[in-house]
């Protein structure tokens, strides 16, 4: 069940350039269920900004009620989200959307989780749940710039963690899906989250396993009314079928929508 | 609760609270918030004749104290709107306004005729403003003697009173309202979105990929208080108001401004439950400003000879 | 600087940057604070021929995001504009564009015969957009036929280039934008504010005398880009872009979306220091976005084939 | 000189209904000459509220670069200035326009202060300075109701000190020229700030004294730029002839503006 709660801030800390790990408390993080899924955030009292930030669920913790997110402070509303302090509130909406399906991995068989910048975050709960749950993980994570890289150690606790740099300045230099070819990965089911021309490439790459991705589109309400972030399906590509990012998704089987 | 009834044409309405058409969908998401029988009455999305996916994305974007978007229309058609949405908003004790659109005038008739026989479908909404379309929509809306035109002849395939939606986007919106009111319209409702637009700093390209899209919001508030206080003067139907609303204090505003209810459009996206909240307000503001009736509050900034409700409290 | 340096029909301008007319007096009060010199421009304050007062108090209200004005062009009347203002003006380094308005077409042709032959002022801003007056003003705004003959009379008797101020309380903007361009203007101001109202909750009454008044600040934003991205790319005279820029990131938006200098009004009245602070931090955000220079930035939302610029960098 | 200056919150107090006292230290305190002039605030980072708000200077400590302001917390604006914490950051722009002028106030003569409601504040300071010169000073001061009075001690140290009440809560019942008849009050000098009606009524009670009254109007710039705040010259009520308040006045000697 969706909620709209004010959640207290417990923690909010810089954890790389720019790049804020942000922990809030709330009872509406017994309703949260699946990794993937997203809150919808109000981050002023004000007009300015008007609309909610649509933000991904990075960890739940649903015994201490605290969920935390992961998020870059870019413009005017994630950077307000960054200056909130200990015991601001934050008004959230949600859990929102369809995250990524744990019991689409067996145990015993091996996922390749597989993250783009700030589409890293959502992956970090999955494979929290894949591991307890026995698949063997393997992380690909690719960021910009070795000051952008986050979370590098925790994945490597929980597997085989390759980070990638489109400069270099951290593990391997390039894209993502140069270092799965080139390490020869392989594995039963992809999860994947970032930037679009990723989740592309990655989709066309395996068609014939086992892929979810998560995508991103700009949003209204949040909750499936407005019809701000639909996309089209690849059965009717020019037709008027058609899935929200924000209720069907924001994950999606692959060969499901057009991205 | 009788403090909050209103009666216009078609709808006998239990508060003047209603969300506008295109930020409510067809109710279902919000009914899990709250119960839609709450509500004065519901303007659900515009409705076409044949199904439409609208424009591409980004379809949104904000602005200082606004929002934009370009939904372009998108809906399940006329059929899938009569079959699946108004026959699950039935449950609910809410007369519907239906937002009727489309790109040519047999459009407009065709969703009409068959919509307001629908047996919740209290009203339509003629949506001749709808800035993001390439065709129909807002060309209706901005020559006065085609949108005449278009209310005479939707008007007598109607069921139902009809409100006509102004853009607006014109020179001369006094002319608009009489224009339509000379077609027969029952009610008009305003405003429609402002048209506007936003660039990306870094690729220097329209944010929308409709490049151009309705601005909504706070923003806006001035321009319709302007324009239905104009209007309210110039017309002796009633007008369902809206423009940033976002709290009971604007509605308040609104009904002096000369609207007889409200819709509340961008609002529902920062707060899901502002309607219900509004309605649970308005009777405590309206105790604070000394109003026995809401409608007591219409058409005040121009209204003569009226003691002030304020010092009486 | 010359990263900044733009030309314009007889406006050699150090940098893009001015003052809005209406919001910066005649410079006397901001020259307090900074050297006017470091100004782009300076669009000084309406002038009609005789003195004016205006309109009565409130002629201010705030609105979100944005104000109303209902100053009604209040003004020394231009034999004290030439003689005081302009001359103590001459003081500095900087380009005058005077602001012509007037209730009647002898007016205008007045004020700009004669207000065009003082020597620091370089072009002219013929207002036919302001909503605060009754007669004149925004009469001649909103219809292209009226509009084009006033600016071929204007034309005739100025000794500089004549910049047309339009009001976005149209129907079609483009249309008044060619209609003035066939009546000989040098180029186009835009946008004069668009028209609003705000009431009282308490007494249900106008909070401007006036009732409405003119809406800028950042609220309108997003309808000064939209027109201006339509009317630059159907006109060959450059736009002079104004409406809520508050920022050099808004500078920016107006060139992309295709001004060719921009003009900065309510800021002021926020920061005092606003036109310096833009001024300063514009190269900082050119060399950012990869630009060589500021005019690589006009017209790039609808300009085709051109490299990003941040792509580039 | 006008400063444009970020000061900082020593103290925000509520000191009666609805009623704040802001403390801020600021280096545009050394700029502040006379009582009766006002600053212009910046409440907010924020679009909104966008206008800056005019508040009256009620006590200024150069020495430690200090000032104070008393306002009534409103509207948008005030509200979100009684919301200030020590230490936050107010942006003031200041000292603006011209104050009450002491040295019409001869030592040994008697100067009246007439304060209503929000209106009270700057005759704080006119009353220590006034009374720092040997002055002899009697205060009227009105207000709606019991709750809604402050300073009331503090005017009471400095001299003679009515208050009185819209509703009798506190003090004497009525208006405040009700009192200022009642109890025969003398004086030489009559400052006065409050609600124009107020103004009007001591203005046209009082022609053969030396009136100063403080007047309120809408601004927009708040430094004579914008031609917000005119009102018009009683010598020439229909013609072109302007006064602005905010830098004309606020206070205008009696007789001169149209109220
Ligand atoms: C389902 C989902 C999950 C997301 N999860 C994360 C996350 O975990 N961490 C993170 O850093 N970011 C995440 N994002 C992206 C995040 O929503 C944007 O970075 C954020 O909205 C930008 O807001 P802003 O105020 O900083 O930028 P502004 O540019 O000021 O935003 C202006 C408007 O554009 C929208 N917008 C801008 N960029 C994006 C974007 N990339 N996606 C969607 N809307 C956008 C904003 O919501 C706002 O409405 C997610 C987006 C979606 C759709
Ligand atoms: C020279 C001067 C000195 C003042 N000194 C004091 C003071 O010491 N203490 C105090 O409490 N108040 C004082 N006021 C009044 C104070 O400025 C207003 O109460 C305040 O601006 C209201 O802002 P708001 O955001 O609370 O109200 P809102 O209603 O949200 O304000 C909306 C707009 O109207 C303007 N406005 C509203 N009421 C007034 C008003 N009475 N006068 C001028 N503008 C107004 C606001 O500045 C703003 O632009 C003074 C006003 C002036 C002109
Ligand atoms: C996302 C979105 C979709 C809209 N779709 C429609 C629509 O389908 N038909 C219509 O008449 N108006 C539509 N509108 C306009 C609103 O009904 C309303 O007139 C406008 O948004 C102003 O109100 P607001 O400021 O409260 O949002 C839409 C507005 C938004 C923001
Ligand atoms: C107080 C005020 C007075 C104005 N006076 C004039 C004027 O005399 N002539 C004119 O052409 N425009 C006038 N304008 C309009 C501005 O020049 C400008 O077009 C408009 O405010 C939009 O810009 P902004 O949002 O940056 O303020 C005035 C605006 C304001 C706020
Ligand atoms: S954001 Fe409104 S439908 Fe998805
Ligand atoms: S407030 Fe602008 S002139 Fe006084």
């Amino acid at each position: 069940m969706i909620r709209n709660e004010e959640c207290i801030v417990l923690s909010n800390q810089e954890i790389a350039h720019n790049i804020f790990e942000l922990t809030l408390k709330g009872e509406l993080v017994q309703q949260m269920n699946e990794p993937g899924q997203f809150v919808h955030l109000k981050v002023s009292d004000s007009v300015d900004p008007l609309l909610r930030r649509p933000i991904s669920i990075a960890k739940i913790d649903q015994t201490k009620n605290m969920f935390t997110m992961i998020f870059r402070a870019e413009g005017t509303g994630t950077k307000l989200l960054g200056q909130k302090k200990i015991g601001d509130v934050v008004d959230v909406l949600g859990p929102l959307g369809n995250g990524f399906p744990v019991e689409e991995a067996k145990a015993g068989s091996t996922a390749l989780l597989v993250g783009g910048g700030i589409g890293v975050p959502p992956l970090y709960e999955l494979s929290l749940r894949l591991k307890e749950k026995g698949v063997n993980v393997i992380h690909v994570l690719g960021f910009a710039t070795k000051d952008a890289v986050f979370y590098e150690e925790k994945f490597a606790e929980l597997g085989e963690t390759y980070i990638v740099t489109v400069d270099g300045t951290l593990g391997e230099k390039g894209f993502v899906t140069d270092v799965i070819s080139a390490q020869n990965l392989s594995f039963e089911t992809l999860y994947t989250c970032g930037p679009t021309p990723m989740l592309r490439a990655l989709e066309a790459a395996y068609p014939e396993k086992n892929v979810y991705l998560s995508l991103e589109e700009r949003m209204g309400c949040g909750i499936g009314a407005c019809f701000a972030c639909v996309c089209r399906t690849q059965e009717d590509p020019t037709g008027y079928t058609y899935k929200k990012v924000c209720t069907d998704g924001p994950v999606f089987k692959g060969g499901e929508v057009l991205i | 609760m009788s403090q909050l009834a209103v009666n216009l044409p078609g709808l006998q309405l239990k508060n003047p609270i209603m969300p506008a058409s295109g930020c409510f969908g067809f109710g279902r998401e919000y009914s899990q918030f709250y119960d839609l029988s709450t509500l004065g009455s519901i303007m659900i999305k515009a409705t076409t004749v044949e199904p439409r996916f609208g424009n591409p994305t980004p379809r949104v974007a904000e602005t200082t104290a606004g929002m934009l978007n370009a939904i372009g229309l998108q809906n399940p058609g006329l059929k899938k709107v009569i079959n699946e949405e108004l026959a699950w908003l039935d449950q609910f004790d809410v007369p519907i306004i239906a937002n009727v659109a489309g790109s040519l005038e047999e459009d407009y008739i065709e969703v009409a005729r068959e919509i307001s026989k629908v047996s919740n479908v209290h009203a339509l909404e003629l949506n001749i403003s709808c800035p993001n379309v390439k065709t129909g929509g807002i060309a209706f809306g901005t020559i006065p003697e085609v949108a005449k035109e278009l209310t005479k002849k939707v008007k007598e395939v109607s069921s139902v009173p009809v409100y006509v939606k102004l853009s607006p986007n014109v020179s001369n919106i006094v002319e608009m309202a009489k224009a339509v009111e000379a077609g027969g319209a029952d009610g008009l409702t305003m405003i429609n979105t402002l048209i506007g637009m936003r660039l990306d700093l870094k690729t220097g390209k329209p944010v929308l990929a409709n490049n151009t899209g309705g601005l909504s919001g706070p923003a806006i508030k001035p321009v319709a208080i302007r324009m239905i206080y104009e209007v309210s003067q110039h017309v002796n139907i009633p007008i369902i108001g809206m423009g940033g609303v976002q709290s009971a204090e604007d509605v308040i505003e609104f009904f002096y401004a000369g609207a007889s209810a409200v819709a509340v459009g961008t609002a529902n996206f920062v707060d899901p439950l502002v309607c219900p909240k509004i309605i649970e307000q308005l009777p405590v503001l309206l105790n604070e400003l000394g109003f026995d009736h809401i409608s007591e509050c219409t058409g005040r900034s121009w209204k003569k000879n009226e003691k002030l409700a304020y010092h009486r409290a």
